[in-house]
């Protein structure tokens, strides 16, 4: 286990002078404007928005990121494929297109990383005429140069974009033979080693649904894990979708990777527990940086402005 | 005429619209209005920018202050509507889509018009900042509600939500902030969604009677 | 103008002139419109400081972004409406040489002649430039109300009222094997019995004390009162929740325009 | 005989006669006798019959390249109905080769005959469906279908379906309780507004971004500066601005009994005219018609942000002391009304919108929810038939608030207790309160 580290500093591999000064600058603000609430002076909408600009840009220009520490719903998912028996196979849909990938490829990319890492076996498949590039792109980056002994057949296989919605999946939960004859090169499925003994989708260990729209994560609930024997599936949605899946959670999917705050922490999760991914790219942890940091920001700000209120005499602030 | 005639045509087109869903040789009437609506609108195009002009026009002719960023609008305007109108520099001919990706009119909407509506759009990260500091204080008890509820939704979004509340046992998970994030938008939150949209179908429903049955016609000059 | 004011502007122009020249050299390599491409990288992001700028205050450059944002955009959705609307809906339906000329597939219909109605009625609305006759556009406003208000009022009544109601039908105990069974095994757990029924309670609760909120037609005293403050609460967690969820969205917005300024355009981050 | 198994012994067939003329001498040479032509007939019959009294355990035959699935049985056509006689829908049982183990159905395809003429292919399925609807039909044609199974290239065809000609019904009972609803709440409404007209006392709460108004645009006359009003950024086919309009008929004609000046930028040309019209009106009732100007309302832009960029000039310039947001707002609402808090003025802002009534909570000085906005109109009218209209929509609001106890009560007895009565009460009420047919 790496030691908890409340930010991690690696933008040039160790110690980072810019890093340190914006956020000096940033902290010394804060501080500054503190002592002048507890006097409580009322704050300047114009110094609020200094504070947020930079807030966003140092995380940015410098590669600021926090160490996320997986929420339950989050640390369900990981947990599962932790701790299954290697060489389980686990399903990876790729629903979702290029204007959405921005913020739920990172949690495919997290969840194959360690899913390979653990020695199990990955089976891609998309719904989206769209997702079937995004996932060849995915394969053909993430798996020859990170994990160059794993082969196509034995250790993963990519089944390819078919039409038909959600009624794929009612057909591949009893029965993947009968609507991908052959994986997405044309191999049939008998000749490939990873479908000995799997005729449906019940003969996986399990589903990671990644995507925002529909068909998505919630028809790979609804069709293929609340099946009588289904597997157990595991989601990963854009934050805007996130609020209609939590009614599923945790009775009927394992966890939910939300938005980008949810990519993050799995990545840290993955981090934490994985010292060999940590040169590798982590776009969930990069782009929360500004969010954590504004978040921050504005939770502080909320906190100033109740000090003057309140030391300040609750004097009344409406006109009329 | 000029008083009845317009509350008949209110009363004829509201009550045959409604009246059209529960008839089924009628069902599309709704979508053909709405193109009629549609069409009008076009229309209407005419008065307004022909108002929009007329402002700018004016304020050149007169040279009021600031008269030199009317010249921006009227020329930005011909501009654009002389590229999406004659379709310049269009890869296709007259049958290709107007929006098509190399023509100019497509060219300025990518480099001016997105651009500027998506900076437009960023000013909210910096105003939900400034109105947090300024609304979220805890001056009465509704405003308290107001603020907790808030603070525990952003907590819950910073890695800090989860660090402080992680000693939290499993049997109590729901007082975790990030559980209790998710359980505040899956509860009170829907609740409070729910019976402001109940409210909301009744107010429209009364409303849109009121304007049929001619009662409220505010809109058309109640000059009574 | 003032000397100073104009000093600034020269400045400004000298900047992104330079910003152009570097952009363009830098893009030679690749594009083949280099000069043409890296003057609308840097013009727009001449316009994206321009509109940051106004969080300080007003100002000149703002000012010239918000004029050409009014008059192109209003430029973009006429234009969008004239193909869109006229020349794909309405012409294929009235006459076939005007949809042969702009090469729209001509759609007869037997009640094609209904879409004379919005024709006259836009004709009929454009009266209101004569000051004699100008009464008449309150016509097809009448229609546009009608209109609206018809077809709002089955719409509102489905998706707002009718569907809300059927989704609040929650039951209040879950998993339910008894009071024994219910202490004996009570927790605070996510996914806990006890967690789940109250969820439901507050719902159902939390519905029914914001409906009251609402009331107009009773005076909000007494238990009535004590309802309709339980609904004023639920209201502000709402508004609170969805205040905080919406954070994170924004931020989102600022993200990618801070990265279209430092990537795109200047470069700073790969 | 359903063509299945006439394929299927037509196939058998095929292969005995192989078996024969490899094995039998006397195929070999054409018989001359005829009773050696009866022997040869009655060795085929006999094989023929034998193998097809193996074949129904021997699954090892779905193996073979050449096997055809079954088709579709019991394809049924019906005609949809409460329609305008433009949906049939086709049912069929799947082939019984359409088995989760088996990968012989490839799916089905649909085909279909108008008025005699040839079958066109409407559509390609997935194996377990069994359903079609065609909603490409008119009453005047007549037609039939059939259903084909697929297997690789090969199809083969169900029994062609009986005519059908599609029906249209006149009303739709599937709406009834839609239209039950609809009728007791206007009902109620209607019964409060002639009630009220007849001169019955109605109390009305009070509304405090209301109560407000008069004092908002006493401030703006007695600082001498204008009221900005907007009524949202969609068109007039969109109720929120038709009442924001309502709202600025009431205001407007305060304003001309101020002798205040009021500007309204809008977003769209139609509101443009509306809004004059609206304002004219208005102050013609205040008596002072010649108070009023064209130039009061100007349109912007359609574009969401250009607009916003225009009013958010419009408010550091001009200084508004009073500033109205009345309509439907999206993303806009919070950059508008940080602005207008910014500079000092009063705002009462209302939408219908909830995703935006947290950020009018935040920066406004008084917020309209929901259903307020389209109870203002009728409250600043002060008119007892419009104060009738607002008690009408309480009784609504009863009706919910009962039906919801109700459905609460019998669901939860339904699931807890399993009894049986509640659960049929409950399945009652989600037929009542259904949005099923869309």
């Amino acid at each position: 286990m790496i030691p908890f580290e409340p930010i991690r500093l690696f933008a040039f591999g160790g110690f980072n002078v810019p890093i340190v000064i914006s956020l000096l600058i940033i902290g010394g603000g804060m501080l500054w404007l503190l002592i002048r609430s507890l006097k409580a002076k009322e704050v300047d909408r114009r110094i609020v928005f200094v504070f947020i600009f930079a807030a966003v840009s140092a995380p940015l220009l410098f590669e600021i990121t926090f160490d996320e520490t997986a929420t339950p719903i989050v640390k369900g998912v990981f947990e599962k494929i932790e701790n299954m028996p290697e060489r389980s196979r686990i399903v990876i849909a790729f629903d979702f297109d290029p204007a959405m990938a921005p913020e739920v490829q990172p949690m495919a990319n997290a969840v194959i990383r360690h899913a390979l890492a653990k020695n199990h076996r990955l089976i891609f498949i998309s719904l989206w005429a769209t997702g079937q590039a995004l996932m060849d792109k995915t394969i053909s980056e993430i798996i020859p140069a990170e994990f160059p002994q794993k082969q196509d057949g034995i250790d993963y296989v990519s089944l390819g974009y078919k039409a038909g919605n959600e009624g794929v999946l009612n057909v591949i939960v009893s029965n993947v033979k009968k609507m991908f004859p052959t994986d997405v090169n044309g191999v049939p499925l008998t000749d490939i080693a990873i479908f000995n003994g799997v005729r449906s989708m019940k003969d996986v260990d399990m589903v990671m649904a990644v995507g925002g729209g529909k068909p998505g994560p919630k028809e790979w609930v609804l069709f293929v894990g609340d099946a009588p024997g289904g597997p157990p599936v595991a989601v990963g949605v854009a934050a805007v979708v996130a609020p209609q899946m939590y009614p599923y959670y945790p009775k009927q999917v394992l966890g939910i990777l939300g938005g980008i705050k949810g990519a993050a922490e799995y990545e840290s999760e993955l981090l934490h527990n994985y010292p060999r991914f940590a040169e590798q790219d982590t776009p969930g942890l990069r782009m929360m940086g500004p969010q954590t940091l504004a978040h921050v920001v504005i939770m502080a700000f909320i906190i100033f402005g109740n000090l003057a209120f309140f030391i300040g005499g609750r004097h009344k602030e409406k006109r009329l | 005429m000029r008083r009845q005639v317009p509350l008949f045509i209110t009363f004829f087109v509201g009550t045959l619209l409604i009246v059209s869903v529960f008839i089924p040789p009628m069902e599309n009437l709704g979508e053909d209005f709405t193109l009629f609506f549609d069409i009008i609108a076009v229309f209407a195009f005419f008065l307004g920018g022909g108002n929009l002009l007329r402002v700018h026009l004016t304020k050149l002719y007169r040279k009021s202050p600031d008269w030199g960023f009317s010249v921006v609008t009227v020329v930005g305007f011909f501009l654009m509507l002389a590229a999406g109108l004659f379709k310049i520099g269009n890869p296709g001919d007259i049958s290709a889509s107007v929006t098509a990706e190399g023509s100019m009119f497509q060219t300025m909407f990518n480099n001016v018009v997105l651009p500027l509506q998506s900076t437009m759009y960023a000013l909210l990260a910096f105003f939900i900042a400034s109105a947090s500091y300024r609304a979220f204080r805890a001056k009465n008890r509704e405003a308290t509600i107001l603020l907790v509820a808030a603070f525990i939704i952003l907590l819950g979004r910073t890695p800090f939500g989860m660090m402080l509340t992680a000693w939290i046992p499993d049997s109590w998970s729901v007082l975790q902030v990030p559980n209790l994030a998710i359980w505040i938008m899956n509860s009170p939150n829907l609740a409070g969604q729910r019976a402001i949209l109940i409210g909301i179908g009744l107010g429209v429903v009364s409303m849109s009677l009121r304007i049929i049955l001619g009662i409220e016609r505010t809109y058309l000059g109640d000059d009574r | 103008m003032k000397r100073s004011s104009l000093l600034v502007l020269a400045v400004v122009v000298i900047l992104f002139a330079i910003s152009w020249i570097l952009k363009a050299n830098q893009l030679s390599a690749t594009e083949e419109n280099y000069i043409l491409e890296a003057f609308l990288i840097t013009f727009a992001a001449f316009l994206t400081l321009s509109v940051l700028s106004f969080l300080y205050k007003d100002n000149p450059f703002y000012k010239f972004a918000e004029h050409l944002f009014v008059g192109v955009s209003a430029a973009f959705w006429m234009c969008l409406g004239f193909w869109s609307t006229l020349v794909k809906n309405l012409i294929p339906r009235l006459s076939e040489g005007l949809s042969e000329f702009f090469n729209e597939p001509y759609m007869p219909g037997d009640y094609n002649f209904f879409f004379w109605i919005p024709v006259i009625l836009g004709i009929l609305l454009l009266m209101r430039l004569s000051k004699e006759h100008g009464w008449i556009a309150r016509w097809p406003l009448a229609f546009i109300v009608g209109t609206t208000a018809g077809l709002n009022f089955v719409r509102y009544l489905r998706s707002d009222f009718i569907e809300q109601i059927s989704a609040t039908f929650v039951p209040l105990l879950i998993e339910w094997q008894g009071v024994g069974h219910f202490f004996s095994n009570f927790n605070l757990a996510i996914d806990g019995q006890f967690v789940m029924m109250l969820s439901n309670w507050v719902i159902f609760v939390g519905v029914m004390c914001g409906l009251i909120y609402f009331f107009f037609s009773k005076e909000h005293t007494g238990v009535f009162g004590t309802a309709s403050r339980v609904g004023i609460w639920i209201l502000m967690i709402t508004f609170g929740a969805s205040f905080g969820y919406t954070v994170m969205g924004r931020i989102s917005l600022l993200v990618g325009r801070l990265t279209f300024l430092f990537k795109d355009w200047l470069g700073l981050i790969s | 005989m359903p063509p299945a198994i006439v394929n299927f012994i037509a196939g058998q067939v095929g292969v005995q006669q192989l078996v024969v003329s490899g094995t039998s001498t006397t195929a070999q040479t054409p018989p001359s006798h005829p009773r050696a032509a009866f022997l040869v007939l009655l060795i085929i019959i006999s094989f023929t019959i034998s193998a097809i009294a193996q074949e129904p355990a021997d699954t090892a035959a779905f193996d073979l390249p050449d096997e055809r699935p079954a088709p579709p049985t019991s394809v049924v056509v019906t005609d949809f109905k409460y329609d305008a006689g433009n949906r049939v829908d086709i049912t069929w049982v799947p082939s019984i080769d359409d088995q989760p183990e088996l990968t012989l159905v490839d799916g089905y395809t649909v085909y279909r005959s108008a008025n005699g003429g040839d079958y066109k292919l409407l559509d390609s399925l997935l194996p377990g469906i069994s359903m079609y609807e065609d909603e490409e039909v008119t009453p005047d044609s007549v037609y039939t279908y059939y259903v084909a199974t697929m297997s690789g290239k090969d199809t083969v065809q169900s029994v062609v379906t009986q005519e059908i000609r599609p029906e249209w019904e006149l009303v739709n009972f599937d709406l009834a309780w839609l239209f039950v609803i609809a009728v007791i709440i206007s009902g109620s409404i209607v019964w409060f507004i002639w009630r009220a007209r007849a001169g019955a006392d109605l109390f009305v709460r009070k509304i405090a971004g209301l109560d407000a108004v008069d004092e908002a645009i006493g401030r703006a006359t007695e600082m001498g500066r204008p009221i900005l009003f907007i009524p949202g950024i969609l068109d007039m086919d969109d109720v929120q601005t038709i009442a924001g309009l309502t709202i600025l008929g009431r205001v407007a004609k305060q304003i001309a009994d101020y002798d205040t000046r009021i500007r309204m930028p809008v977003s769209r040309s139609l509101v443009m005219t509306a809004a004059r019209e609206t304002i004219k009106a208005s102050y013609q009732v205040a008596g002072r018609p010649d108070a009023y100007s064209d130039d009061m309302v100007s349109y912007v832009t359609d574009e969401q942000f250009g607009y916003v960029a225009a009013v958010d000039g419009i408010m550091v310039r001009e200084k508004p002391a009073t500033i109205f947001l009345l309509g439907a707002f999206f993303a806009e609402s919070l950059i508008l009304a940080e602005t207008g808090n910014s500079i000092g003025a009063i705002q009462i802002a209302g939408t219908a919108r909830p995703a935006q009534l947290p950020f009018f909570i935040a920066a406004c000085d008084f917020t309209l929810i929901g259903e307020e906005l389209f109870a203002a109109s009728a409250y600043l009218s002060g008119e007892p038939k419009q104060l009738g209209s607002l008690k009408g929509q309480d009784v609504g609001k009863g009706i919910a608030m009962l039906a919801i106890i109700l459905g609460m009560v019998a669901v939860t007895m339904a699931t807890a207790f399993e009894i049986d009565f509640f659960q049929m009460i409950a399945d009652g009420l989600n037929q009542v309160f259904s949005t099923k047919a869309e």
